[in-house]
This record gives structure tokens, C-alpha cells and sequence, in this order.
């Protein structure tokens, strides 16, 4: 089983990246889990969100503790919360920044990757709307999921031309990363 | 299977059923955690998927009582609520129950007030227990969206006539995305039969409801429902049954162990945790440690004889709940255990560990630190006493 | 248990419950110096005060009470309480 | 066969002289047969079904106390949802603590929804099945057990809710007072809000010979008073409007109407009240000013 932490602020997304992954998780093939990390909070306070990749049908329901991977949908969060708490060595945490991975003095064995998605989803989808892009970067890295089953998860989810250009920008991220692999 | 799954959030799920099981009134009142299956139900109906009257009532109170008019005019009525607004129908619950109105609501589980709180525990359909209506728990959304239609069948026999409860618990269940069939319609149709009470308030045949029952009549009146939830007991069994032969799935009737039949140490507890009690029962396993799992489906009516049963190897139980009878020092589930094995030769220990209230999240090592503390009492033959597992030492 | 314990009740049952006991005073009809007007039987909670063939009124004393509505209401003044002989 | 035999049985256990199980009746000779009744908890509901018996020769239904508006909201969306719905009425009849008071949510919901049932509130002023306390249907200085006159009280010191004008708030497209002491008048109404479409509403003031302490044969002769007094104004209210009151000739002194109860005895003792009486006063004069009785 593979389990996943998403960071993100309320208004970015996360839940609904988890949800993608575990739809395009399933369509692979994989049994999937998605759930928030269920809270009050509004509009721009720091949110996470939590998805599990199995082989075979996902009973554990507690959170996760020790992600194989995180994402972190905006990199001011670093600051705010320990985005690698509990991270595996082995494993990944992938942030949305221009920055490199070496700008960040995380206290992790897991390996940094960044991307500057916010730039990927301005150019692609005209808008600073980063979750499916970073979805996208996160199978490029991990080869967890295949990068056409999460855009048929988005197309899906958001029918005509937002889904294509979120699909659009899916590619581009996973070609980024899958180069770097 | 897998090729008919879909993932969906559990609220979508479970709405998705009582469409096709095709309620003929539908009165809820939104509140957290259970929004969404209202919320669902409600576009089902706006793009004229379900043939029903969708209420928008003022407050649980009404919603529920609205379904007492409704049930008794002859429809198939649902609702959905939790928390405050199950403490709110509390009245009302009684007196569906004590007029045999066969009333179907999903209670998505959350914490009561105060100090306010809007996540997961079992406190609300819990503190229900006495109110005459059937509950039952589920330990997966998939659990959750077949409950459904089984519990309408339940609930609307002629020999049960009782309303029901069908307990999901929120936010882990009501919110999860995860895999799951959606019921098929054919199927439904197939397994759930049309509802024809008896008698029902027609000018036609004008009987009246609800009439004042004075000491010589009322103790009869309570009988008749305990004895209706003698009946349930059977039924709940062999609809689990007359489930599976339709639809292929089956999880367990009143129970179900899980690496029972040689386990010493036996685990027992209702709704989301029994997935996490598996995974962890599979990690100690290994370890070498004999321990296995009762699930609870139906609480009420409780299955006395099936958890005496499933107990009979057993050297020491363990049950956990989401639920605080305060001034017991004990959950519901703990007295309703020690309570079966009374009156039997059965001198089995029975500790209970209270957790996972107010949403705190049980992870596999909180059952294994209740489990190791299980083992130890067991050594030493020293007496446990029950009380809670997830303590902060810090507040 | 023979008791069988059915939620809904038979319209119009109470019936069976003879009214007529509670009453202390009797109300008498005096046909003489009736005027046939109904308010007598309009008013009476029981509904018990009945229209007869002649067109004159009749109370069912099986479950008339006894209130005296019908002799304060009487516009002729031909309804008397008399005290009950039991 | 005996003639003019009432959907509302004899046998029940009202008191004798019980202006409830008058309205009761006066409800059934207006709607007929084809009706579903549904009653709160109350003096009505008590006294017509004790079990095995019920004194309701239509289909009828009790819950409980605070909710039959919206356990008639849920008969009146079965019968839609069934295709029941036909020409059949549903009405709910309860006393003024289950309306003006603790029923008060669930009628404002049922009304702000729009079903198409009648509510009919039978005020008589007091939680009369307990045994005589004050609800917010108790008149100004009325003796209460729970407003009682003493040497601190004058009784009741509250002013009566103005119910029908809340229900007229909610947009009903009929409200209407009546009076048991005017049967043809309150049929009439209650079979007109019962053919109007939508939420309506009939209030009737029910003088009660036990709780307001006369002899059971005046129940209709006092209400009368409260009508000639314009201690209680009959009027119709169309889509917020008033559209017709009961004119009263030679409106008759409060203390005519006040003094034949010992609710309102405390007032007329040695010492007197004539203050409280004055401001009784002042509420009929404005009724009568108000709705243009005279």
C-alpha cells in the first residue's frame, strides 16, 4: 500500500486532487482511499487531505502518518506546517515552487522534487490553479499512475474545455518530472 | 466485481441507494456531516431522477414528524440526520416507533454538544438505543449503500413494522471517496417489494392513529415492539441472506468474525473501525498473537444469542466504543456484552476501552496498546478495569 | 397474550361509552312551546340532541351530560334541567 | 336512524358543557368525510380516543404536541406523492398551547412551505388539560394556576399573541376568527379555508366552563360576550388583508363579559381593579377601532 499527504490551502483544491488520484488510481487498476483531513476551516487556511494505493481493497481508516508521498500545493505552507512529518525515506515530497529542491532545509530522508506548477497551469489553463497540474507532476515522479488515467479522471470530472486544458497540463507536468525520474 | 465499482464519496453512495429503493416522501434538514446525502437526494430530484415529495423542513423536529404523516398515510418515507439533529427528533423517534411507522433514516454518526463538535463518534444514534428503532452499522460505504435497501425491507414487514436506523459514521465513511457498486435498479426492484401497510389514514377506511393509552393497554403497546424486535432479529439474517443471493455481497447477518474461531483475545466494535481492527489483527497475527474480531452489525435489537455464540472460545473480550455512558465509566457496547454473558456459564472477562470520540482518529497502535493491554491481563489473571484508550496525558 | 394490540382504533367506537351517567340534571324538552329552530341540537357538545320525523327535538340520554347548553340556549325557554332521579 | 348524526361520535370524555368537542364536531359537519384530521396533544385528542376507542368517524392522527402542522405537512406530500391527493382536505385542530406556543415552529414551517391543508387553533386561553396554567393565548389579568391573582398580582400580567396577524404574516391566502358561539359563521369559514388552496388558517375562541369558572350552560353565552364586547373581533383576512368583519351593535362594556368568570373575579372584589378593568377596556375599544366593528 502506498499512502499520500496532500497539503494545501482551503480554496486550492487538495480534496479534490485526492479525489482525482483515487479515481485515476482505480482506473489503473488499483484499489484507492481518498478523504479529507475533515476540518472548519474556510477559504486560504492551511488544509490536508490523504489518498491510499492498494493492490487489494483498503480497510485501514485511520490518517496517515507516514506518507510514501506529500504534496505541497503552495510553498508558503512549508513554513506554516511540518509538511514532512513522518515522511519514508525512499519517498517523495513534491512542492509547488520556482525554487529548487536544495532552498528547502526540510528535516526529511525523503527526496525533495519541486516544480513551478503555479507557471505550468498560468501558460496551459490561464489560471494560477495548480492541484491537477501537481497531480500530473506527482505520477511523473512516483510512476505510481499512469498520466492517462488522471486525465481521464479530470475530463471526467470537469466535462469540455476546462477538462481538456487541465489534461493539457497534466502531460506537460508528468513529462516534466517522468524526465527527471 | 471490480469491473461494476466506481469511486464515488460514500454520501453519493448511499443516496444513490435510496433513490432506488424509490422513497415516496423524503424531510431532512441539513447539518454536518450528513449535507451531502441531502444534498444529492435533493439534485436527484431537481433532475427528475427520483419521483418523490422532497421536504425542506425547518428543522429535524419536523422532518421526522413530517415522515410520521407521511408513513402513516402509506408512503415509503426517508430522512437523514445526525448528531443534534437526532437528539432534536428524540421525542418523535419514540412515537414513530410506538405507532409502528416504518420510517427509514440513515444517521451519518457524530459527536454531541458540548463543547461542540462536528466529527465522528457514536454518542448520538447511541443515546437513541431505548427510542424502539433498529440500528444497525456499517463497516464500509459499500456496507452503508446495501443497508440501505435491506433496511427498508426490514423495517416495512408486516411483522416488524419498526422504524430503523441505518448508522454510517461520518466524515470516514460520509465523505471518503472509495470503489464501490452503486445499487442496480433491476436488482433493487427485485429485492425490495412494494410497501402496503395494513392500515393506513384513508377517508375510505377511517382508522384512527395515535390514540391515549391508559395503564391497562400502554404495557401491551411496549410489548408488542419488543416483541416485533424479537422478529427483526430473525429477518436481519435472512436478509443478509436474500441479499446476497441477488446481489452477490453478504457481511455478515446480526455479526461476523473475522479470525475468530481460535482467537483468545476477541475484539468486538461497530461502524468504521472494524477495518482498522482487521489490518491490525493481520499485523499481530503475525506476531503470533491470538486475536480475532466480533463485528456488530445490529444493535437493536441486540443479538444476544449470536454474540454468545460467536464468544464461546473466546478467554477475554475486548470491545471498543464510540460512545461514553457517563457515570458507567463504560460504552454501550461494554454493558450490552457483559450483559449477554450474565446468566450463562460463560465467565469470560469483558474489558471495554472508550475511543474515537469527537473524531479523534484510532490508528492501528491505539488498538494495538489496548490489545498488548489484553494480553497482559491475561498473564497475570489481574482485572482490567474499563475506561478510555485515547487519553491526552497533555490537557 | 389473546390481547391483540392494534396501533389504529375503529372510527366512532367511543360509542360504547354511555355518557349518560356523568349527568346530575336532566334536560326536559317541553314540545309545547318549542319553536323547532335546532339550536338546542346545534349547540350540544355531545351532538346528541336529535331531530325527530314531527320536526320537534330529542336528546339521547344515553349520552347527554347533563351540561345544560340546550335550556340556556333555547330562545323559547322549552328545555328544563330537572334534577336527576337515580 | 336518527338525523343530523355527527362524524364526531358521542362517548367521549369531555366535560359537560366542552366548547372543544363543540369545535370538534363543527369541524367535521364542515369538512364531511373526505377529510384526514390530525391533532395535537390536547384536551380534544385526550378526551375523543381513549383506547380501543376513538370518537373520529374520519381518518385522524395524533403525534404529539408540538408537531401537527408538520405531521399534517407530511399526510398532505403522502397523499401527492401517492396520488391520493384528490379532493380529500387536511386539517389539523389543536388547542392555543399547541399552537401559540409550543407548536409554533413547525406551523410556521408547514405555512412558509405552502401545503394545502387548514390549521384550526380551538383557544381557549389556557393549557386546560393540565389543569388551567397560562399560555400566550392568556388575556390580560386572567387567574391562572400558573398566573394566579395574590397580593403581587393582578393574574396574567402578559397581553394575548396575536395569532392570526403572525399567520397573516405568513402569507396565507386565508386567516379567519371565529367563535364557538357562532356556529353557522365559523362552518362557513372553516369550509371556505378548507376550498382555498394553499395554507389557511381559522381561529376560534372556545370558552372553557372549567377553566375559566362558569356553569356548563353558559359556554355559548359567554363567548357571545367576548364577541359583543369586542373582547374577540370576527373578522377575514385575504392575502394579508382584512377583507370582512362582524359589525357589533351596541358594543357592550367589558365588565359584562368579565364579570360572569371567575378567571377574571379578582378584578370586581371590595378594593376592585378598576385600573385593569379600564385597560381591558382599552383593548376592546381598540379592536373595535381597529377592525371597524361598529
Amino acid at each position: 500500500m502506498k499512502e499520500i499527504r496532500i497539503h494545501g490551502r482551503g480554496g486550492q483544491g487538495s480534496v479534490t486532487a485526492a479525489e482525482l488520484l483515487a479515481v485515476a488510481a482505480f482506473e489503473d487498476g488499483k484499489f484507492s482511499q481518498a478523504f479529507p483531513a475533515f476540518g472548519v476551516e474556510r477559504r486560504g487556511a492551511p488544509v490536508t487531505a490523504f489518498v491510499r494505493l492498494s493492490d487489494k481493497p483498503i480497510r485501514l481508516r485511520s490518517q496517515i502518518y507516514e506518507p510514501d508521498y506529500v504534496i505541497v500545493q503552495d510553498a508558503t505552507l512549508v513554513d506554516v506546517v511540518d509538511v514532512a512529518s513522518g515522511a519514508k525515506p525512499g519517498g517523495f515530497i513534491l512542492i509547488n515552487t520556482e525554487k529548487s529542491p536544495e532552498s528547502f532545509n526540510l528535516n526529511t530522508k525523503a527526496t525533495v522534487r519541486t516544480l513551478d506548477a503555479t507557471k505550468v497551469a498560468m501558460d496551459i489553463i490561464g489560471k494560477p490553479i495548480v492541484n491537477t497540474t501537481l497531480i500530473g507532476a506527482f505520477a511523473g515522479v512516483t510512476g505510481e499512475i499512469k498520466p492517462e488515467s488522471i486525465q481521464n479522471a479530470v475530463r471526467e470530472r470537469f466535462p469540455g474545455k476546462v477538462g481538456e486544458k487541465n489534461a493539457e497540463a497534466i502531460k506537460a507536468a508528468y513529462d516534466m518530472m517522468e524526465a527527471k525520474r | 466485481m471490480k469491473n461494476k465499482m466506481t469511486v464515488v464519496e460514500g454520501s453519493y453512495a448511499v443516496a444513490h441507494s435510496v433513490k432506488v429503493c424509490k422513497p415516496n416522501v423524503i424531510s431532512a434538514y441539513p447539518i454536518t456531516p450528513q449535507t451531502h446525502i441531502v444534498e444529492d437526494l435533493s439534485q436527484f430530484v431537481a433532475d427528475g431522477e427520483i419521483d418523490c415529495e422532497y421536504m425542506n423542513v425547518e428543522s429535524e423536529f419536523s422532518a421526522i414528524s413530517a415522515l410520521i404523516g407521511a408513513s402513516a398515510v402509506g408512503a415509503r418515507t426517508y430522512s437523514s440526520t445526525t448528531s443534534q439533529g437526532l437528539a432534536l427528533m428524540h421525542e418523535a423517534l419514540f412515537n414513530a416507533s410506538g405507532m409502528r411507522l416504518p420510517i427509514v433514516m440513515t444517521v451519518v454518526n457524530r459527536a454531541l454538544s458540548a463543547p461542540i463538535n462536528i466529527w465522528n463518534d457514536q454518542q448520538d444514534s447511541i443515546s437513541q438505543r431505548d427510542t424502539g428503532w433498529i440500528q444497525l452499522y456499517a463497516e464500509d460505504v459499500q456496507e452503508s449503500a446495501d443497508m440501505t435497501p435491506q433496511i427498508f425491507k426490514l423495517a416495512e414487514d408486516k411483522d416488524v413494522l419498526l422504524p430503523a436506523m441505518s448508522c454510517m459514521d461520518g466524515f470516514i465513511l460520509s465523505h471518503v471517496y472509495e470503489p464501490v457498486i452503486l445499487l442496480e435498479q433491476d436488482l433493487t426492484d427485485e429485492f425490495l417489494p412494494q410497501f402496503e401497510p395494513e392500515f393506513i389514514l384513508d377517508p375510505a377506511n377511517p382508522m384512527s392513529f395515535g390514540a391515549f393509552a391508559d395503564p391497562t393497554t400502554y404495557t401491551e403497546f411496549r410489548y408488542r415492539q419488543e416483541e416485533a424486535m424479537g422478529v427483526a432479529l430473525k429477518k436481519i439474517e435472512t436478509l443478509a441472506n436474500e441479499f446476497n443471493d441477488i446481489y452477490g455481497r453478504y457481511y455478515g447477518g446480526l455479526v461476523d468474525g473475522y479470525m475468530l474461531d481460535d482467537a483468545e483475545i476477541v475484539v468486538m466494535a461497530m461502524g468504521s473501525v472494524i477495518g482498522t481492527v482487521k489490518d491490525t489483527i493481520d499485523m499481530l497475527r503475525k506476531d503470533g498473537v491470538s486475536v480475532g474480531l466480533l463485528k456488530v452489525r445490529s444493535f437493536r435489537p441486540f443479538p444476544v444469542d449470536a454474540v454468545r455464540k460467536a464468544l464461546k472460545n473466546a478467554k477475554i473480550i475486548i470491545t471498543l466504543d464510540k460512545n461514553i455512558s457517563v457515570g458507567k465509566n463504560e460504552g454501550a457496547l461494554c454493558t450490552e456484552v457483559k450483559a449477554c454473558l450474565h446468566n450463562t456459564k460463560m465467565r469470560i472477562p469483558v474489558i471495554g476501552f472508550m475511543l474515537g470520540h469527537g473524531g479523534r482518529d484510532i490508528p492501528m497502535g491505539t488498538i494495538v496498546n489496548i490489545v498488548d493491554k489484553a494480553k497482559a491481563a491475561m498473564k497475570t489473571d489481574s482485572f482490567i478495569e474499563s475506561g478510555f484508550a485515547d487519553l491526552r496525558e497533555d490537557l | 397474550m389473546t390481547l391483540v394490540i392494534k396501533t389504529a382504533v375503529k372510527p366512532g367506537s367511543t360509542i360504547v361509552n354511555k355518557t349518560g351517567a356523568w349527568r346530575s340534571f336532566k334536560p326536559i324538552f317541553d314540545n309545547e312551546l318549542c319553536s323547532k329552530c335546532g339550536i338546542c341540537a346545534m349547540y350540544c357538545p355531545e351532538g346528541v340532541v336529535y331531530k325527530l320525523e314531527s320536526g320537534y327535538y330529542e336528546p339521547d340520554y344515553d349520552f347527554c351530560k347533563g351540561c345544560g347548553i340546550c335550556a340556556n340556549e333555547c330562545p323559547k325557554k322549552a328545555i328544563k334541567m330537572v334534577l336527576e332521579e337515580k | 336512524m336518527k338525523t343530523g348524526t355527527s362524524l364526531l361520535a358521542p362517548g367521549h370524555r369531555g366535560c359537560a358543557g366542552c366548547c372543544d368537542a363543540l369545535a370538534g364536531r363543527f369541524l367535521l359537519d364542515a369538512l364531511g368525510k373526505d377529510c384526514i384530521v390530525v391533532s395535537p396533544t390536547g384536551c380534544l385528542e385526550v378526551f375523543t380516543t381513549p383506547y380501543p376507542e376513538s370518537s373520529w368517524g374520519v381518518p385522524w392522527i395524533h403525534s404529539l404536541f408540538e408537531n401537527a402542522a408538520a405531521v399534517a405537512s407530511g399526510v398532505e406530500a403522502a397523499l401527492k406523492a401517492l396520488g391520493r391527493k384528490n379532493n380529500t382536505k387536511v386539517v389539523s385542530i389543536g388547542g392555543d398551547g399547541a399552537t401559540l406556543d409550543i407548536g409554533l415552529q413547525a406551523i410556521s414551517g408547514a405555512f412558509e412551505r405552502g401545503h394545502d391543508l387548514t390549521y384550526v387553533c380551538v383557544d381557549n386561553e389556557a393549557y386546560m388539560n393540565t389543569g388551567v396554567q397560562r399560555s400566550s393565548a392568556t388575556p390580560l389579568y386572567a387567574n391562572t394556576t400558573t398566573s394566579p391573582s395574590g397580593r403581587e398580582s393582578r393574574g396574567n400580567p402578559l397581553h394575548k399573541k396575536n395569532m392570526p396577524a403572525i399567520m397573516a404574516a405568513h402569507g396565507s391566502p386565508y386567516v379567519a376568527t371565529a367563535s364557538v358561539s357562532y356556529a353557522p359563521d365559523l362552518m362557513k369559514k372553516i369550509k371556505r379555508a378548507a376550498e382555498i388552496e394553499g395554507p389557511t388558517y381559522v381561529h376560534i375562541h372556545a370558552p372553557c366552563c372549567t377553566g375559566w369558572g362558569f356553569d356548563s350552560s353558559k359556554t355559548i353565552e359567554v363567548g357571545r360576550l367576548a364577541v359583543e364586547t369586542a373582547m374577540w373581533p370576527m373578522y377575514e383576512m385575504e392575502n394579508g388583508e382584512v377583507t370582512k368583519v362582524r359589525k357589533i351593535k351596541d358594543r357592550k362594556p367589558v365588565e359584562e363579559y368579565l364579570k360572569v368568570q371567575k378567571r377574571f373575579k379578582h378584578l370586581f372584589t371590595k378594593d376592585g381593579a378598576r385600573e385593569e378593568v379600564k385597560k381591558i377596556q382599552e383593548l376592546a375599544d381598540w379592536n373595535a377601532k381597529h377592525f371597524g366593528l361598529e
